[in-house]
């Protein structure tokens, strides 16, 4: 007889984990951290679809703690969806399907880790996974200098790694001056790398891969789309002939530059062209 | 003498040899009405069905033909998440909201179409709304229409429509007068007779069905004791629907001569055959595409064609229906 | 002022301690409108339901409440096999075709029953047969009658009434007025509105209404390119059907005040959970029994009241339909 | 993700076999054997549901097959469904469902089994399991010389063991005369055993029963009652408080004795009661 195997989790029903403990990362993010040993396996850019009882449910990095059989979603509030979940309070519950998504490909050497805004969370895992061999260098970029994130638990992470973690602010009141862009032409300029990954607002991943594929290095990147089930069926993240949900969310680098929606447009809730200079 | 007799005994080896051939090779193309396709397995509308460049990726995996998301006048956003989440067994609740970006971006977009076999799928409340849809899409290489008469889960239309048997005969009839392209009626288990439903649409002069769309269905999460879904209620796709859908294409066979597109639960070949033999002349995947990807078609379509070899079915025609003999 | 404050202690120990008892304990006996039962986990009609002997059993077994067959004017031997099978995923098809011995031999067996807490099931096309056997039971202990106005593959019976709202609304109230044993409906999704049936017996004076039958439904062999039921059509039952059948409690007890017994799919206690928090009163139990023997029904109270403890209900009447509030 | 499992076989569905063999065993009873390894590792005392496609299902014990992987079974025409399977041709496919029920607890030392009619069939396979300590006396009940079914093959199954095997006709053309219950009764006169298992008409199991309890002997029989799912959920089956096909099929004398509805009534397909002793 075929078992209903129904005791076992089901991945793709959202499963309600209670909220732990917060940590105010900034004065417009917060970390959720919660107790679920699936989660708190997943690999370094695979994602969540969170959800917040009776409001939505929204895409997130899965984020890690600390503690052993715990994850965390670091929630920037936004727009009305990820400020519910910002707001929500210890003990209360969220539901949380996945993991979703493939992961970086982490190769052996001196690795390039960019990222900006919450598009960190996933590079954090990363360190996770991080072998005493590794040459790290980090760089963390933010508007101002209290939207700078993860600086601390960066360099706990990298205690013993040869490392260096660069903070860069647009209005430089911390770290350096000016765009993460800037600060990776730079370390270029000086070095090489054997591999660059990058996670944040889609121009500045556009402008990290050309920029490492002119010096042949290799890169991935880890890709945002509206997603309304992260599995496949729905094709709200579809860019070009790719479903980012299922064929990534981590590309190459090489792949994404031939693919001419990245970095240029992406698709709205309704599935509408909608173009990224435009925005930004 | 020796001529003849070498005349016939090429001829006899001919023959045989075509026999074999057709043992070796059954032909899995299909007519649906008066549309034809290289091989049944249709991509269902809603499932990934976004843009020329997804539809081309899965009509390369070997799709027969795609479907697209259910069009309306408008752009929609859909509804607030969840949106779709599995019930286990195979079985999935989606309450997307026929979330679309409207047949004007819509048919911009078509307008690129070169190759690829497709049905656009509408969705609208009066028939109205059909014909403009269709006057807008006129310009765009297009297989056929398929009319939503049968989204379980949004106001005013799909089943909303589908239940007024009344409503879906004007529809039917003025889009039929309004374009040569064929037209599908997709029909599914609302609050009245879906028979009946089935009946205007074909003296509307409809050319298929395609049986059935998801089943109105929800699920309470009870640590939260609230609805999962963001809409709260929303259709049941997948395998446990299954017997459902085959039941409703076999009812629809042996009531009307109507050509149907079997839909609901399919997972592998051997239920593609399933609904072939109760009366289908072709079959749309769906959520299956979850677990399988985009190999799904490709799949079926060997499975099938192993199916007929060994069961002796020269092509898809001599199957259809078949199970009604007994 | 010593004593005062003695008392007063004494009084907060006592809240406390209750407090506490209900909290170790919660209440588990439900009122189904004027039905009151020891626990909410009712055996479904047709599912062993043949004699005295199962009824005390599954009683015994920790049931609040057992649905016999359905009983019709004349026994009948239902059809041919096969009559049940799976159809994976703990879904199953059966057309047993309402198998009974009739209304005389079973209203002469059941006036043995002393202390089981029986409902009887009743199957006809009109109301005089339903008014004639409710007469044939009238001196034995029933705690409830359940009119089958929906199974889905029996002609003029089950559906073929249920779908007729007048017809239901003769029958409940002509019932009502012959006997003041309760009545519940008992509903499935046919080819017209279910609500409007639910509106005819509610109008009639309906006790409670239960919800869902099987959904119509088959199954064809692809070796035997035949179908498998014996009656060829059945209905679906089990784990398939739960999404459906949640969706029908949420949906009448949105719109009608009346008690609901959920019924469709319930596998295990948060199952039984998820219907109470739809609106039902009550939960019936079918083909799981095939899984989980007998043991199911003290399974699912036992999950139920831990689950009410760890939530703080005190009792089912705080729990029904609370998803509803969001 | 709970994963589908249907590729395994369900074994609650029908399952087509075809038709390998045909053993004509008397006039009026054939057997039908078939490759499934499934079938043929049930237990003694199981059995199956048998779809003849288009026709009608029939439980059905399970029979051995001298070959490995195959399985078998032998029926009696009797109503049309019996007399359709009968008649099912080498090549033709029927449908199998299970297997189900228990089966007999098998004791060791020295075994009486007394089987009627098509009755014999759990029991033949019971002389499967037996080990070459066991000393096995087996009564083939007939009406007539030409309805004794499986005295060869029961011969060469105990080959290696000790073992009587006794033939008894009603019309005494064959074997002894008289009823199998006047063999057991002799039997018991003269000697004892460690357990018997019995299978045929009830009323012969009802007396073969008594006898055995009165000399304090184990004894178990295989019942037989109108079978419409097989698997405990349509209660056609139904002896008092018993399911048969799931709390049985085989059940203990003792227990059986007390159950006043063995030996003397049984549903008809309606579930209305009938009496054995009006049909005997
Ligand atoms: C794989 C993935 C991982 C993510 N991880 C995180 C994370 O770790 N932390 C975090 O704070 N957020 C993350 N997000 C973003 C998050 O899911 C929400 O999109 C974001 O929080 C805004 O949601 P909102 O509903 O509050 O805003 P909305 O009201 O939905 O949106 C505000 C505006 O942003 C636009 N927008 C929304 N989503 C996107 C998008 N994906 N791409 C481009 N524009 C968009 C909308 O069109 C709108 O104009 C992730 C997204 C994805 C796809
Ligand atoms: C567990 C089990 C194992 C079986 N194994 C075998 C087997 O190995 N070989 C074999 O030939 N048959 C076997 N049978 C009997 C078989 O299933 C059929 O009942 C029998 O073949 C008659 O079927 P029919 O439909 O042809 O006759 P029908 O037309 O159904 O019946 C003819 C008459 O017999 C009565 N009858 C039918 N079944 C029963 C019953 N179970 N008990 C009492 N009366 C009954 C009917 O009421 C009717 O009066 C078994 C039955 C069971 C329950
Ligand atoms: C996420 C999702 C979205 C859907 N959107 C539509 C739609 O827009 N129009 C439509 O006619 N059917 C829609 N459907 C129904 C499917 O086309 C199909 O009829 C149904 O899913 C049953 O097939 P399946 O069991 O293979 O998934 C949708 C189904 C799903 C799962
Ligand atoms: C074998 C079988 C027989 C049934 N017979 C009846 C019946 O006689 N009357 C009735 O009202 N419902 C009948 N039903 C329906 C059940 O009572 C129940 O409504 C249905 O099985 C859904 O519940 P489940 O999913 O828990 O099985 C039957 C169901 C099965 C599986
Ligand atoms: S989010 Fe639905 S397909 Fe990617
Ligand atoms: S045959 Fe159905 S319960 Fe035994």
């Amino acid at each position: 007889m075929v078992k209903w195997l129904g005791s076992l989790r089901n991945f793709n029903k959202p499963y309600l984990c209670k909220i732990e403990k917060i940590i105010d990362e900034t004065p417009t993010v917060r970390t959720l951290i919660f107790s679920d040993s699936i989660m708190s396996n997943s690999r370094p850019g695979q994602f969540a679809m969170v959800w917040i009882p009776g409001i939505n449910e929204l895409p997130m990095s899965i984020m890690i703690s600390t503690k052993k059989n715990q994850a965390a979603f670091t929630v920037r509030k936004h727009g009305v969806n990820s400020t519910a979940l910002y707001n929500m309070k210890l003990g209360q519950y969220i539901g949380v399907r996945g993991p979703y998504g493939n992961n970086f490909n982490i190769k052996p050497g001196k690795l390039l880790l960019v990222g900006g805004g919450t598009g960190l969370v996933p590079l954090i895992r990363l360190l996770k996974f991080i072998k005493t061999s590794h040459n790290i260098t980090l760089i963390i970029g933010a508007k101002t200098k209290n939207e700078v994130i993860f600086e601390d638990l960066a360099n706990s992470l990298l205690q013993h790694n040869q490392h260096s973690i660069i903070t860069t602010t647009m209005d430089g009141t911390y770290g350096c001056k000016g765009l993460v862009t800037h600060i990776v032409a730079d370390l270029l300029h000086e070095t090489t790398f054997d591999a660059i990954y990058t996670c944040g607002p889609e121009l500045m991943m556009f402008n990290v891969i050309k920029m490492a594929l002119s010096k042949q290095i290799f890169v991935q990147a880890s890709i945002e789309r509206i997603m309304k089930c992260g599995i496949g069926i729905c094709g709200s993240c579809s860019m070009n002939e790719n479903i980012v949900c299922k064929d990534g969310t981590v590309f190459d680098g090489s792949y994404l530059l031939e693919n001419n929606e990245f970095g240029y447009m992406y698709r709205n809730k309704s599935g509408s062209i909608e173009n990224y200079t435009s925005k930004v | 003498m020796i001529n003849v007799n070498l005349i016939k005994n090429i001829r006899l080896l001919i023959i045989f040899m075509n026999c074999f051939i057709s043992k070796m090779k059954p032909d899995i193309s299909t007519h649906i009405g008066p549309i034809f396709i290289d091989n049944p397995t249709i991509l269902a509308s809603g499932i990934l069905g976004i843009s020329i460049n997804i539809f081309n990726r899965i009509y390369s995996s070997g799709a027969g033909a795609v479907v697209t998301k259910s069009i309306s006048m408008l752009p929609s956003s859909g509804y607030d998440g969840p949106s779709l989440f599995s019930v286990g067994g195979d079985g999935w609740l989606n309450a997307i909201g026929l979330s679309n970006p409207g047949i004007d971006n819509f048919s911009k977009m078509l307008r690129q179409n070169k190759k690829i076999p497709i049905i656009v799928s509408l969705v609208g409340s009066t028939d109205i709304d059909f014909i403009t849809m269709v006057k807008k899409l006129q310009n765009s290489k297009i297989l056929a229409y398929e009319l939503n008469l049968s989204c379980p889960h949004v106001d005013k239309v799909g089943l909303d429509v589908g239940d007024d048997p009344e409503l879906v005969y004007n529809i039917v009839k003025k889009i039929k007068s309004a374009t040569q392209t064929p037209i599908i009626a997709k029909v599914g288990l609302g609050s009245t007779n879906y028979l009946d439903t089935i009946h205007a649409a074909c003296d509307g002069g409809v050319d298929a069905i395609t049986a059935i769309n998801t089943l109105r269905a929800m699920a309470i999460d009870i640590d939260a004791m609230k609805p999962i879904l963001g809409n709260k209620i929303g259709g049941l796709s997948g395998r446990p629907i299954k017997t459902i859908a085959i039941r409703c294409v076999y009812e629809i066979s042996s009531k009307y001569n109507i050509p149907i597109i079997g839909c609901g639960g399919i997972f592998d070949w051997s239920d593609a055959v399933e609904f072939i033999l109760a009366g289908a002349s072709a079959v749309q995947i769906g959520s299956v595409i979850n677990n399988k990807w985009m190999q799904i078609f490709s799949d079926i379509n060997q499975g099938l064609t192993n199916y007929m070899s060994q069961k002796n079915f020269a092509n898809i025609g001599e199957m259809v229906g078949i199970s009604k003999k007994f």
